[in-house]
């Protein structure tokens, strides 16, 4: 499995991002800089880690989805690759267009940074095999959490089963029906606001986060 | 501005009469509007430690694993595998008083530049915060200020803030205290030090440009607090952490190339000190041409780019010819490199503008000759009449201890970590709320993280200030007990300390006393337990209208963990488990105790004298209890006393996913009740182990000669029992502890 | 030229902060104050362009960058170097 | 009565925001942009008062909450319903 990880100014979980997938998965893991416009040849799999790309000036995201890799990005996804972008990572691509929505500040407007506790559904997805129907508990970590979408818009994601993950119990950014992440109509872009990559080992409080990333590997694998 | 400089102008810049007449003497001539804009910088309490450093003389730096002790941005030592770890503390007090965001932010932003300065990856952040009362005017604006400030800025970051303490008491109305701790990761044979080396070397400027922010916030930090601060306000700096994120990444990128010869961060005082320091380390001169300085604001005049502290910027001596490099770097990050000046011989720093000299002074003026002073000092009257406690009425012992409970001192800070990103980095072993110490796995050189077990670093930060106003050497050496005791709650043997002595005005023999005392408790502290200061910062000034804070000499210590597989957490860990207690009751007091203020309102009492054997006795039996195993939880007595920690350790455990909260049944040790219930002492740790290996912890602990008492056992009766003395369920001790901050504050929940 | 985007969230997204800043205006006193709802101002200088241009320039950034659409609504005025205002 | 407060930082408090903003319209191809600053609107219903007390109210309203004195000023604009509007 080849990975690249794209750094954008401000990107603070990529190093995170990138010890899961060369430490962990035992992947081929590139660091891509955001003023590439090309991928690694061979790229399965691209994370757009955490962060705060540009400071979070105007709205998260914003600014970040203009940078040259995005384009690169873009057309990869189209082809049908797969992107995992993570909090910051899932704003972007929000706003570049690549998931439908928007993300709003959180509803208490306080950063909120605790272990927060997800079910994943039924989606069909290469993220998600063996993940339908389970409780997992990570990290959430951030300021502008609370996805939105007109209404219209999240009960399409419900029927085509789009939405990877709602919070179960507490909601911890008032995000609408609960959504903690979205996916792409084909599937293969994943967008969720926690941190899978900070909850894969035990002696960091557990390893729920691991399955995404080891089901996307076994479908790369399997292919 | 006047161009014309004299004596009034002078005292203006906060000079005394003395001062400029010394100025006068070395200089031989009256100064220019610049020189006496840097001199007054530099001779600035904050900058110049004039007051403090005859104190400071006395404290222990040295180890064999101390790299690098005071003097430089931060303090660095070895901790094993290759690796060193640099750390330093830092105050923005007054900042954080007048716009408590910005104030905390670039609180936080400063610190974390003087320990990548040193060549460090920063990867903990903690800090220390003291509030007044929760009713005080401002003070619920003060509070979210500062923790959403210390979280804008370290969040971005990418820096975890993993720990910290915080207190609430009335000295600290009109003058809150912020602060700021960090700690980072290096290659051990590869510290960068701040000593201008190499006539001849450009000096280049990086980072972002400068604009009018805080001129004059060092001598700002050197005042008494007045009614007119107010008018200084423009004088407060703006963070940018996006700014200071890549400047991170851009400086560790080109350290790994060999072109850097000095370094060192503009903080207070900006390019005057950073270029005055940097000469003053190398023994050598620098010449700076003030017009090639990247600014943001037009008609910036030559005394306002040096005395700016415009925030994210640095200055490096790089080795000639090697320019481009840097210019590569900080280009592909998006940010301003400019060679500004050239090391020389001269052992002066001169300005120009344009060509003009409008700077030539000697760097010995600036740095050496900055006055020092052997400030009087008073013992305070009336002190040994406060050293008696005052009798406590009769109350029903679980009211008490709900009331304690909830005090904001005591009660959870929940509120104020969840507002701090905790997590990032892959090395949080244990967080913010889940132990008495912060545990952090070592990553590689790089700070990449390594996978599976291995060392780690524990880090604490602790002080009491009301004992160190009833008895400030007892009460600064208990600090740093408290903190070492930490450290050996999660199984970590201490290793080094930073301080930030926050104090009131020097000036006063009376306050000069409580400092005095208070730096030689420390030293005494230090010396016993192995644990040398290698950095540290002092903030004088502390007061409002006349009355002084606590003396708070905050520490922060850091530790090594063997094995971040084997620490102990607070929580109690499941039914069925027998309750210990490390150490002796014996020592236990009123004096200064959260109850006598809680229900007297005064403060008074003498504080235990600190009995270090004991201390090093009950510290390495935990160590050695945690680290084999043997210990499922520990957690110390602090603020509140015996019950406060066992309600905190059952509070810590949660309710099961049936809902059921965990019970204990524990009998008090010997003595009167209340006393051994609710006061207050040190070396006194409750660790928890399975039935079968009592035996065991007993043994260990008498191998250390440490003192040990079975308390009793955990249930699952959800209640806390002490038989004919205090019954609570402990939702009821739950519900008080979690909520009490936000209650005593009217904050506002956060969400979920 | 100078330019003044105002981007406001449109109507049906839900305002917490805007809410908390009602509230708390309420606390202080203020209680003839009903509905808040809290946007952001962008101020741009423009440089020596036409009237025109900065309206069509303007307007571009804010449909590309300055809002986003599925939350936020813009407009804009322009001021030039006299002090003329158009909305 | 309708308010809308326009909160912008001070002249020479550095935006880093405002900054990023500009820098990524230039990058853009808005070549023209020069400086950018980022503020606030914060839009107040009134109820029924008279534009005077508005005037007033609003005016405190600024000072107490809605701007921080430290690095931001204040201005604001009223609207009656018939739509008559004045800064
Ligand atoms: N300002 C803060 N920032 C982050 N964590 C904090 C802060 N204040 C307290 N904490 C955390 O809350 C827990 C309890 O703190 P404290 O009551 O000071 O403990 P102790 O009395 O044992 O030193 C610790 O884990 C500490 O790190
Ligand atoms: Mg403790």
């Amino acid at each position: 499995m080849k990975v690249a990880v794209v750094t954008f100014p401000g990107s603070n979980c990529d190093e995170d991002a990138a010890y899961v997938a060369e430490s962990l998965l035992g992947a081929s893991t590139t660091r891509v800089w955001h003023k590439d416009a090309s991928l690694p040849d061979g790229t399965d799999l691209v994370i757009l880690p955490g962060g705060f790309s540009y400071g979070d000036a105007l709205r998260s995201g914003a600014l970040a989805r203009f940078s040259p890799v995005m384009g690169a990005v873009r057309s990869f996804a189209e082809r049908g690759g797969l992107v995992l972008g993570i909090c910051n990572g899932f704003q972007i691509l929000l706003e570049a267009g690549l998931l439908p929505g928007a993300m709003l500040q959180n509803a208490s407007q306080k950063f909120v940074c605790k272990r927060v506790r997800l079910r994943g559904h039924d989606t069909g997805s290469p993220f998600m095999r063996g993940l339908a129907g389970r409780v997992l508990e990570m990290p959430v970590a951030h300021h502008e959490g609370r996805y939105h979408a007109s209404d219209e818009v999240l009960d399409r994601l419900f029927e085509e089963r789009r939405v990877a993950f709602t919070y179960e119990g507490a909601n911890p950014n008032g995000a609408a029906r609960d959504i903690a992440g979205v996916l792409s109509e084909k599937k293969n872009v994943l967008g969720l606001m926690p941190h899978p990559e900070r909850a894969v080992e035990a002696v960091l409080g557990g390893e729920d986060g691991l399955g995404m990333f080891l089901a996307a590997k076994s479908f790369l694998e399997a292919r | 501005m006047s161009s014309v400089v004299d004596a009034k102008v002078a005292k203006e810049h906060g000079l005394t009469v003395k001062e400029w007449q010394h100025a006068l003497d070395v200089l031989g001539r009256t100064p220019t509007i610049e020189e006496l804009g840097m001199i007054s910088v530099l001779w600035s309490e904050h900058c110049s430690y004039k007051s403090s450093r005859v104190h400071l003389k006395t404290l222990p730096t040295e180890a064999p694993w101390v790299i690098q002790g005071p003097g430089e941005n931060a303090g660095v030592i070895d901790v094993g595998h290759g690796l060193a770890v640099a750390f330093k503390m830092e105050s923005h007090n007054h900042p954080s008083f007048i716009e408590p965001y910005q104030g905390a932010a670039t609180g936080v932003g400063g610190i974390m530049r003087d320990v990548f300065t040193m060549g460090a990856r920063p990867i903990a952040n903690l800090n220390s915060l003291r509030f007044g009362d929760p009713k005080a005017p401002r003070m619920r604006f003060l509070v979210e200020g500062v923790v959403a400030g210390i979280g804008g800025y370290g969040n971005c970051m990418g820096v975890p803030t993993v720990g910290g303490e915080v207190a609430f008491d009335p000295s600290y109305n009109g003058n809150i205290l912020v602060n700021a701790f960090t700690l980072g990761v290096l290659p051990k044979d590869r510290v960068f030090l701040s000593q201008a080396a190499g006539v001849g070397n450009p000096l280049v400027y990086v980072g972002s440009k400068t604009g009018r922010d805080g001129i004059h916030g060092a001598t700002m930090a050197s005042e008494e607090f007045s009614k007119d601060s107010e008018a200084k306000r423009p004088r407060v700096q703006v963070g940018d952490p996006f700014t200071e994120k890549v400047l991170l990444e851009a400086c560790l990128e080109l350290m790994k190339e060999d072109v850097i010869v000095a370094i060192q961060d503009m903080g207070a005082a900006g390019l005057t000190s950073s270029s005055a320091e940097m000469a003053s380390r190398g023994g050598l001169g620098v010449e700076i041409n003030i017009d090639l300085v990247p600014r943001r604001e037009t008609g910036m005049t030559p005394y306002e780019v040096l005395l700016s502290e415009s925030q994210e910027r640095m200055l490096m001596v790089v080795k000639k010819g090697h320019e481009a490099a840097v210019h590569r770097i900080f280009e592909k990050w998006d940010l301003s490199s400019a060679v500004v000046g050239v090391v020389t011989d001269t052992q002066h720093v001169v300005v120009k503008d344009a060509g003009r000299v409008v700077v030539d002074l000697p760097v010995s003026l600036l740095v050496d000759e900055a006055p020092m002073y052997e400030r009087p000092t008073q013992r305070p009257e009336g002190l040994e009449a406060l050293w008696v406690e005052p009798k406590l009425a009769e109350h029903p012992a679980a009211e008490r201890l709900l009331a304690l409970l909830a005090r904001p001192t005591i009660a959870s800070k929940r509120w104020i970590y969840e507002q701090y990103d905790h997590s990032v980095r892959a090395g949080t072993v244990i967080g913010p709320g889940e132990a008495d110490a912060c545990v952090i796995r070592l990553p590689d050189a790089g700070g990449t993280p390594k996978a599976g077990g291995g060392p780690g670093i524990a880090i604490s930060v602790d002080m009491n200030g009301r004992y160190c106003r009833l008895d400030p050497r007892r009460g600064a050496a208990l600090g740093v007990l408290e903190a070492v005791r930490n450290l050996a709650c999660v199984g970590a043997e201490a290793k080094a300390v930073t301080d930030c002595l926050n104090f009131g005005n020097p000036e006063k023999p009376e306050v000069m006393w409580s400092f005095a005392e208070a730096v030689v408790g420390l030293g005494e502290a230090c010396r016993a337990l192995d644990t040398p200061i290698v950095s540290g910062n002092v903030s004088l000034y502390n007061e409002t209208e006349g009355r002084p804070i606590l003396p708070t000499p905050t520490v922060g210590v850091v530790g090594l963990v063997e094995d971040v597989r084997r620490v102990a957490k607070t929580a109690f860990p499941g039914p069925g488990h027998r309750i210990f207690l490390l150490g002796s009751t014996d020592v236990l007091s009123f004096a200064g105790s959260e109850l006598q203020l809680l229900e007297t309102g005064v403060l008074s009492g003498r504080p235990p004298e600190p009995d270090y054997a004991r201390a090093r006795a009950v510290h390495g039996a935990c160590i050695e209890a945690v680290r084999s195993g043997l210990a499922r939880s520990a957690h110390d007595l602090s603020e509140g006393g015996l019950l406060v920690a066992l309600a905190e350790c059952l509070v810590a455990a949660r309710p099961g996913p049936d809902g059921v909260w965990l019970g204990a049944e524990v009998k008090l040790p010997g003595g009167e009740r209340t006393r051994s219930a609710f006061a207050e002492g040190p070396s006194l740790i409750l660790v928890t182990v399975l039935d079968s290996e009592v035996e065991a912890l007993c043994a260990l602990a008498e191998r250390h000669r440490a003192p040990i008492a079975e308390l009793g056992r955990t249930t699952d009766s959800g209640r806390l029992h002490i038989d004919q003395f205090l019954d609570v369920p402990t939702s009821a001790l739950s519900d008080a502890y979690e909520n009490g901050l936000m209650r005593a504050l009217d904050l506002n929940a956060l969400g979920g | 030229m100078r330019a003044r985007v105002i981007v406001t969230l449109r109507r049906g997204v839900l305002d917490p902060a805007g809410q908390a800043v009602g509230n708390s205006l309420r606390h202080l006193g203020f209680g003839e104050v009903g509905d808040v709802r809290l946007g952001k101002v962008i101020d741009l200088e423009l440089g020596s362009i036409s009237r025109a241009e900065a309206e069509k320039k303007v307007n571009e950034m804010g449909q590309k960058l300055l809002a986003n659409p599925v939350i936020e609504d813009f407009s804009l005025e322009l001021t030039d170097e006299g002090g003329t205002r158009t909305t």
